[in-house]
């Protein structure tokens, strides 16, 4: 009985994780499927976006290091901080910012180049955005602190404790990456499918060339899908970066999204959350009941191993189309 | 996997007599034969139940409207589709099933309706690639490039050489073949195939999207194919002057059911061809 | 004008068929040859060993292997890091437990076993295809990472899991371990360097190099015309694990002398290295060449101006470096998409104008 | 290109290149990459330290020193370029880095040069008759494990019998280190031992401290770096683990490891070999000497933190090595192999760390031709979340070096039989 009980706690705890796994695959289901780019720097906006908000939050001076080492001087922060929803919104702000400037001195010049070269390019972005964000906010490990809960949830404990004679353990905060993720996914798609901008970036999704043909603007969907995924990141980032500190570590989750797409196919939202929860779910009971046999520390190769398997038996992904081949 | 040589002979062949065409070839006995082939996609019927042979030396042109099932029948033949129904007898053995790079080792070659060429290579090395399955050499021979490797190689450039001269497109060897026009992609790709040197080359529609120019000099080569290498052809074309100008004989499919087979003015004076593909169909 | 292909008649097809068919680039290569053979041994020091050239040979080798993999045959692969450490963990063990065979044949068969680990991590690339499959040879990495650190017989159950080369060497040369010279290893990496490109350059300018490309531009159509996925896939993963497979062990035991597989040869090796080739130019020996020397020099040359020139502290220096590198990679891209190799062609068409502008 | 790059390149080596009359003690930092947060106080630490002897003092024997820094990124093959870009003139390194450590310990005896890592590394190059050039005082890691036990001992009044206690470390040579002693001194005292290892960076360990959950060991230790720390110590107080029973080695014991997790980490404990905070006289010196003038490393920002500190006693170390050659070698320009007399005649007391102005800041130990990891004294320090403070709880305690010699002897033989090397005699 006690092993079943533990069994569902790591289940609900894996279901959790792939939550947050699932917030970082999302931006890059986004770019994907709008614009055919696999952008590797996308775990690097994430951090971006959460040294961007620490730093706006607490005031801090931006290339404080680069100007005090050329001027000699000492800045580090103004005098004020910000609050976490303004910051948000600042945030926000900076990632279209970013966005506009990716799609005018990048994308633009690359329109119809063979994916491997986007990919490419976005891996040059990667590089970028990491010096940038350490020269603009410094690479010193941030607290973030947007008002989040964190820790056990007693009122969860206590219930099943009274249930089940079991207390389970539910971290607050996964609790509320569930809620802000379920809001973010609603959102997305009543965006996609309510209003113009989204209907056009569908049709974009769709079929590039009919698109066009139809007077929609690459451009400016690029910008806008850009801008999504750059907002998706912040908040991936907020989630990652309340739970271990704003720090360089932030972008290598990336790696813990790739096996999701794998799962999910890289042009599903919805693939990319069950993705999530599956990769979520596997790699933790895994970890839990397996690890210890085998020495533990499985769960780096264990998502990808089970994505692996998956898609010699389904090379689509979840919910990608089949292929049907031609000649 | 079976192949002709590993599969004993289990049934009969069919019977070998040959004919005289109207220009007085000789054309041999039955090369290979497709028997009541059925192709399903899903619940989609491709092609129903669709029985011809096809003879030593002739040249063979599969018609009919489009979606009428011809390329899915060229895509039986080299392998790429495999039937749920129906056998395919080639040199007197029924084919058992195979990939498609087995039946291109069997002697069958062919060309594509949408240009397959290898994109990223020359003329000469797109037109290379047809010797695959005339290279013997090993891997560690070609590794080091010692004894047999080069040898071969240059065997092989020197039948290529012929090939290039024969559908004079000398100076374009080195061209990256994205570079090219249509027009002589089509005639790369048809070089492509002639290099492997096939008992049976299967064309489609070698003339789409051409100007009357260039049907001249593609229905030229393929006549000159055929009489100069022996080769057996396959052909499906849209074209009706060249269809009747080139071919021996004909099969005329509509929705994946043949609705006739003969020689040319057999195939133009049946109603049901008329009927279902002549009135109505202009392209 | 300097630079001319006119004049360059050839007689044979043999001639025709050869790597450097304009005699001014034959010419060339010899020189390069000559000089990195005779001349540069003499004059090498422990920095310009450690710090440049090793690397770049080391690495040569790998993007060379990569290169035959996912430039030649489209296969993109994420898995060099864990690759390499097959080959160092290999030439560990066969340093450690034939001590008197050559290190020389002991890099050569781990090469060999990793070609071996790499053809049963290829199988997969039968039915999975472009970024999924090269998502899916991460599982290749991690897994193979982490097995090296978890099974104690990899690293002959040393206390602390890092594996150290003895020190072993070539005509009584020393070139593994401390004591080795620098133009040693030099010397030995060199020679595995033309060994590799010479190999490269035969495989994929005959049959298989074309089958891997038919591959690689149209796999359907490359089946129908006779290729067999099957072999030209796995040849390829072969070939290609065999080049990384030398690259991991010269890099464990001449380059660094001592590592840790996580460290040395973690998730961020295959990114460097697939960088290098897609940098280089994907398709090309030459490519591969060019791309390492990019990322292993630029990184040194940039530190070493922003640091030793201009006076910056090192960590501003190492993230405007990285501004740096990014922005160039973007620049490079948009200049030239097909990497570096194709920038080089380029600019010998122009030369061969200049100073005629038609 | 490539011959004018390298010219270019050849061109800002020079340049580069530190005037030879001066003493060299390259810092092998490492301020950017997954492990750049704690790597940027540490080289801090150093650097302010020997600013301070520079400004204040004159250099050492007055020898200026020179600290020419160099970007590895915790990344191996930039630390060896780092260590060959520096090595000419130079005197000790110190990597900072385990995987770097590994690598310059065969390159450090063929060039001479001193490799001073305190308080990482390999823990069997204690034995100097092994490993000429290294040294590896105050402690390492194996006495770190030993003193978090005899501490857990005393707590215990004693008896470890039946207890539980996890391991949960960095999934890497440095992490899988404590292993084998903890495994002995669990049969020497008859606690339960269970490993639970965390791949690198870490972020995810929710199936850990399930696990930790379920089995509700007693105790846990933790062998952690970078971002695995700043989760396992969230993780541990979101699963409501008593942190006083949760002690990690001295990398897992500074303020950035515990400040993101808030008041939760009250409590927490780490083992430690070098004071902390700014309560020390010297740093009076420091601020007039370096802080005021605008001389600190990096503005100055982390000033008397853990990590900090312990840069700065690494860098105390070593000045005090260099003094002790000068005073055998009777000269003070000295080389690296007079320095490593000096490192091996060193004798660290009290009354010296008093006088440089860092009372009580590390343990006395003194090191011989033998014996290059001093005698491994370390202690114990406990986060006070409210003051956002360390405080010191124990006193120096000495390991259990029954346990640890026969360890020490076997692996440094291994190692000497391995490549080679005749133990020298002392």
């Amino acid at each position: 009985m006690d092993q079943l009980f533990y069994a569902s706690e790591v289940f609900i705890n894996g279901l959790m994780t792939g939550v947050m796994y699932s917030l970082v695959a999302l931006g890059f289901v986004l770019i994907f499927k709008a614009s055919g780019v696999f952008n590797y720097a996308q775990g690097v906006m994430a951090l971006f976006a959460a040294l961007t908000l620490v730093g706006i939050m607490e005031g801090q001076v931006p290339f404080s290091h680069l100007i005090n080492a050329t001027f000699g001087t000492h800045l580090s922060n103004f005098s004020w901080t910000v609050g976490p929803v303004v910051a948000i919104l600042l945030t926000a702000g900076v990632m279209v910012l970013l966005a506009i400037v990716i799609e005018k001195l990048v994308l633009q010049h690359l329109v119809g180049q063979e994916p491997i070269i986007l990919f490419m390019a976005t891996i040059g972005l990667a590089y970028f955005l990491e010096g940038l964000g350490d020269v603009m906010w410094g690479a010193d490990i941030k607290t973030l602190d947007v008002g989040l809960p964190q820790g056990i949830s007693d009122t969860i404990e206590q219930a099943t404790a009274n249930w089940f004679g079991y207390g389970f353990f539910i971290d607050r905060l996964d609790i509320w990456a569930t809620i802000i993720a379920a809001l973010l996914v609603a959102a997305l798609v009543a965006f996609s499918q309510y209003t113009k901008q989204g209907r056009a970036m569908r049709a974009v999704a769709d079929d590039h060339q009919a698109a066009l043909s139809v007077g929609i603007s690459l451009q400016f969907i690029w910008i806008m899908v850009w801008s999504i995924a750059g907002f998706v990141a912040l908040v991936a980032g907020i989630m990652w970066g309340t739970k271990s500190g704003v720090q360089f570590s932030l972008s290598l989750i990336a790696l813990k999204a790739l096996p999701v797409l794998m799962l999910g196919g890289f042009t599903s939202i919805p693939g990319a959350i069950v993705g999530g929860l599956i990769i979520g779910v596997g790699e933790k009971l895994f970890e839990f009941f397996v690890g210890p046999m085998v020495g533990g520390a499985t769960e780096n190769w264990f998502a990808y191993v089970l994505a692996l398997i998956f898609l010699v038996f389904r090379p689509q992904g979840l919910f990608g189309e089949r292929i049907i081949e031609r000649v | 996997m079976t192949d002709i040589e590993s599969n004993p002979l289990t049934g009969q062949p069919a019977p070998a007599e040959g004919y005289v065409t109207a220009d007085g070839r000789q054309i041999g006995g039955v090369l290979m034969d497709l028997r009541n082939i059925t192709l399903r996609f899903g619940g989609v019927e491709a092609i129903k139940n669709i029985s011809f042979d096809v003879r030593e030396g002739e040249i063979r042109a599969i018609i009919g409207p489009n979606g009428a099932g011809k390329s899915s029948m060229l895509n039986v033949i080299s392998g790429f589709y495999v039937p749920q129904e129906g056998e395919v007898w080639f040199k007197g053995y029924k084919r058992g099933p195979m990939r498609p790079y087995e039946v291109a080792r069997l002697g069958i070659a062919r060309t594509f309706q949408n240009i397959a060429l290898f994109d990223g290579m020359t003329v000469l090395d797109n037109i290379m690639t047809g010797r695959l399955n005339k290279t013997k050499s090993g891997f560690l021979s070609q590794a080091l490039w010692w004894g047999a490797a080069e040898r071969e190689e240059i065997a092989n450039r020197e039948q290529v050489e012929r090939i290039i001269d024969f559908l004079e497109i000398q100076n374009i060897r080195k061209t990256p073949v994205g570079r090219l026009p249509y027009g002589l992609k089509k005639r790369v790709e048809l070089a492509r195939a002639l290099a492997a040197e096939p008992q049976i080359l299967l064309l489609d529609e070698p003339m789409a999207g051409m100007n009357v120019e260039e049907k001249e000099d593609m229905s030229r080569f393929v006549l000159d194919v055929n009489d100069e290498f022996g080769t057996t052809i396959v052909l499906i074309e849209h074209d009706m002057g060249v269809v009747m100008d080139l071919s021996d004989r004909v099969v005329v499919m509509d929705y994946g059911r043949k609705i006739g087979d003969g020689s040319p003015d057999e195939v133009r004076n049946n109603q049901e061809v008329i009927d279902a593909y002549l009135g109505v169909a202009h392209d | 004008m300097f630079y001319r292909e006119a004049g360059n008649f050839k007689t044979s097809y043999r001639d025709d068929g050869q790597t450097f068919p304009i005699k001014l680039d034959r010419m060339g290569y010899y020189v390069i040859l000559g000089v990195a053979a005779m001349v540069v041994p003499f004059v090498i020091n422990d920095y310009w060993a450690s710090a440049v050239l090793l690397p770049f040979l080391i690495y040569a080798i790998a993007a060379i292997g990569l290169n035959i993999l996912t430039g030649y045959a489209g296969q993109v692969s994420l898995g060099t890091g864990g690759f390499m450490a097959v080959g160092a963990y290999s030439v560990y063990k066969l340093m450690t437990a034939f001590p008197d065979l050559s290190i020389l044949i002991h890099v050569l068969l781990a090469g060999g076993i990793t070609a071996m680990v790499g053809i049963a991590f290829g199988l997969p690339s039968l039915r999975i295809k472009g970024f999924y499959l090269a998502v899916a040879t991460l599982a290749a990495q991690f897994f193979l990472v982490w097995l090296f650190n978890k099974v104690p017989w990899f690293y002959n159950y040393s206390a602390s899991g890092q594996i150290t080369a003895p020190e072993r060497t070539v005509l009584g040369w020393a070139v593994t371990g401390p004591a080795a010279s620098p133009a040693a290893k030099y010397l030995v990496c060199l020679a595995f360097v033309i060994f590799a490109a010479w190999v490269a350059r035969n495989l994929t300018r005959g049959m298989i190099g074309r089958k891997w490309m038919a591959i690689r531009d149209m796999d359907i159509a490359a089946e129908i015309i006779g290729v067999n996925p099957l072999t030209a896939k796995l040849s390829a993963f072969g070939v290609s694990s065999f080049f990384v497979g030398i690259a991991g062990a010269l890099l464990f035991a001449v380059y660094l002398g001592a590592a840790e597989v996580g460290e040395a040869f973690g998730i961020n090796k295959s990114f460097l290295v697939l960088f290098m080739v897609i940098i280089g130019g994907l398709g090309s020996i030459f490519g591969s060449f060019a791309g390492a020397a990019f990322l292993v020099l630029l990184p040194v040359f940039l530190k070493n101006v922003l640091v030793g020139v201009l006076g910056w502290p090192t960590d501003l220096a190492a993230h405007i470096e990285l501004m740096i590198v990014g922005a160039l990679i973007i620049f490079f891209l948009i200049v030239e998409p097909h990497g570096l190799a194709r920038l080089w062609q380029l600019v010998k068409e122009k030369l061969r104008l200049w100073p005629f502008p038609h | 290109m490539k011959m004018k790059l390298a010219a270019l390149a050849a061109g800002t080596m020079m340049a580069a290149a530190p005037a030879m009359a001066d003493l060299i003690v390259p810092n092998l930092s490492y301020r950017t990459g997954a492990y750049g947060a704690g790597g940027t106080q540490y080289a801090d630490g150093f650097n302010d330290y020997f600013t301070l002897l520079n400004e204040r003092d004159g250099g050492i024997g007055g020898e200026m020193i020179q600290v020419p820094e160099c970007e590895t990124a915790y990344n191996t093959e930039k630390g060896v370029e780092c260590y060959e870009s520096t090595k000419e003139g130079a005197l000790v390194f110190n990597p900072l880095s385990t995987g770097i450590t590994y690598q310059l310990i065969p390159k450090v005896s063929v060039d001479q040069k001193v490799l001073y890592t305190p308080g990482y590394g390999r823990t069997s190059a204690k034995n100097g008759q092994v490993f000429e050039w290294v040294f590896n005082a105050p402690a390492n890691y194996w006495d770190g494990a030993s003193v978090a036990i005899k501490y857990l001992l005393d707590e215990n009044g004693g008896d470890l019998n039946g207890k539980k206690i996890a391991l949960v470390y960095h999934n890497s040579a440095y992490g899988k280190e404590p292993i084998r002693t903890l495994t002995e001194l669990g049969e020497k005292h008859g606690f339960e031992l269970t490993e639970i290892p965390v791949e690198a960076p870490g972020q995810e360990q929710k199936s850990q401290w399930l696990q930790i959950r379920r089995d509700q060991p007693d105790y846990v230790l933790m062998w952690g770096w970078g971002v695995m720390n700043q989760v396992a110590i969230q993780e541990a107080a979101n699963i409501r683990f008593p942190m006083e029973n949760f002690i990690g080695i001295w990398w897992t014991g500074s303020e950035i490891d515990v400040m993101p997790a808030g008041a939760a980490s009250n409590g927490y404990k780490a083992v430690t070999f070098n004071g902390v905070g700014t309560d020390y006289p010297i740093y009076e010196d420091l601020q007039t000497h370096v802080i005021e003038p605008g001389l600190a490393s990096q503005g100055g920002e982390h000033i008397g933190s853990a990590v900090y500190s312990r840069g700065m006693y690494a860098a105390v170390v070593i000045a005090e090595a260099i003094r002790k050659a000068q005073e055998l070698a009777g000269t003070s320009a000295i080389d690296a192999p007079q320095l490593r007399e000096g490192f091996e005649n060193l004798n660290m007391t009290q009354e010296r760390l008093a006088e440089i102005g860092l009372p009580d800041f590390g343990p006395a130990f003194e090191l011989s031709c033998s014996n290059h990891g001093g005698n491994g004294k370390a202690r114990i320090q406990q986060w006070d979340a409210e003051a956002q403070q360390w405080t010191l709880i124990t006193d120096f305690t000495e390991p259990d070096s029954e346990i640890l010699e026969p360890l020490i002897e076997a692996d440094s033989t291994a190692f000497a039989e391995e490549n080679g090397i005749t133990p020298k005699d002392c």
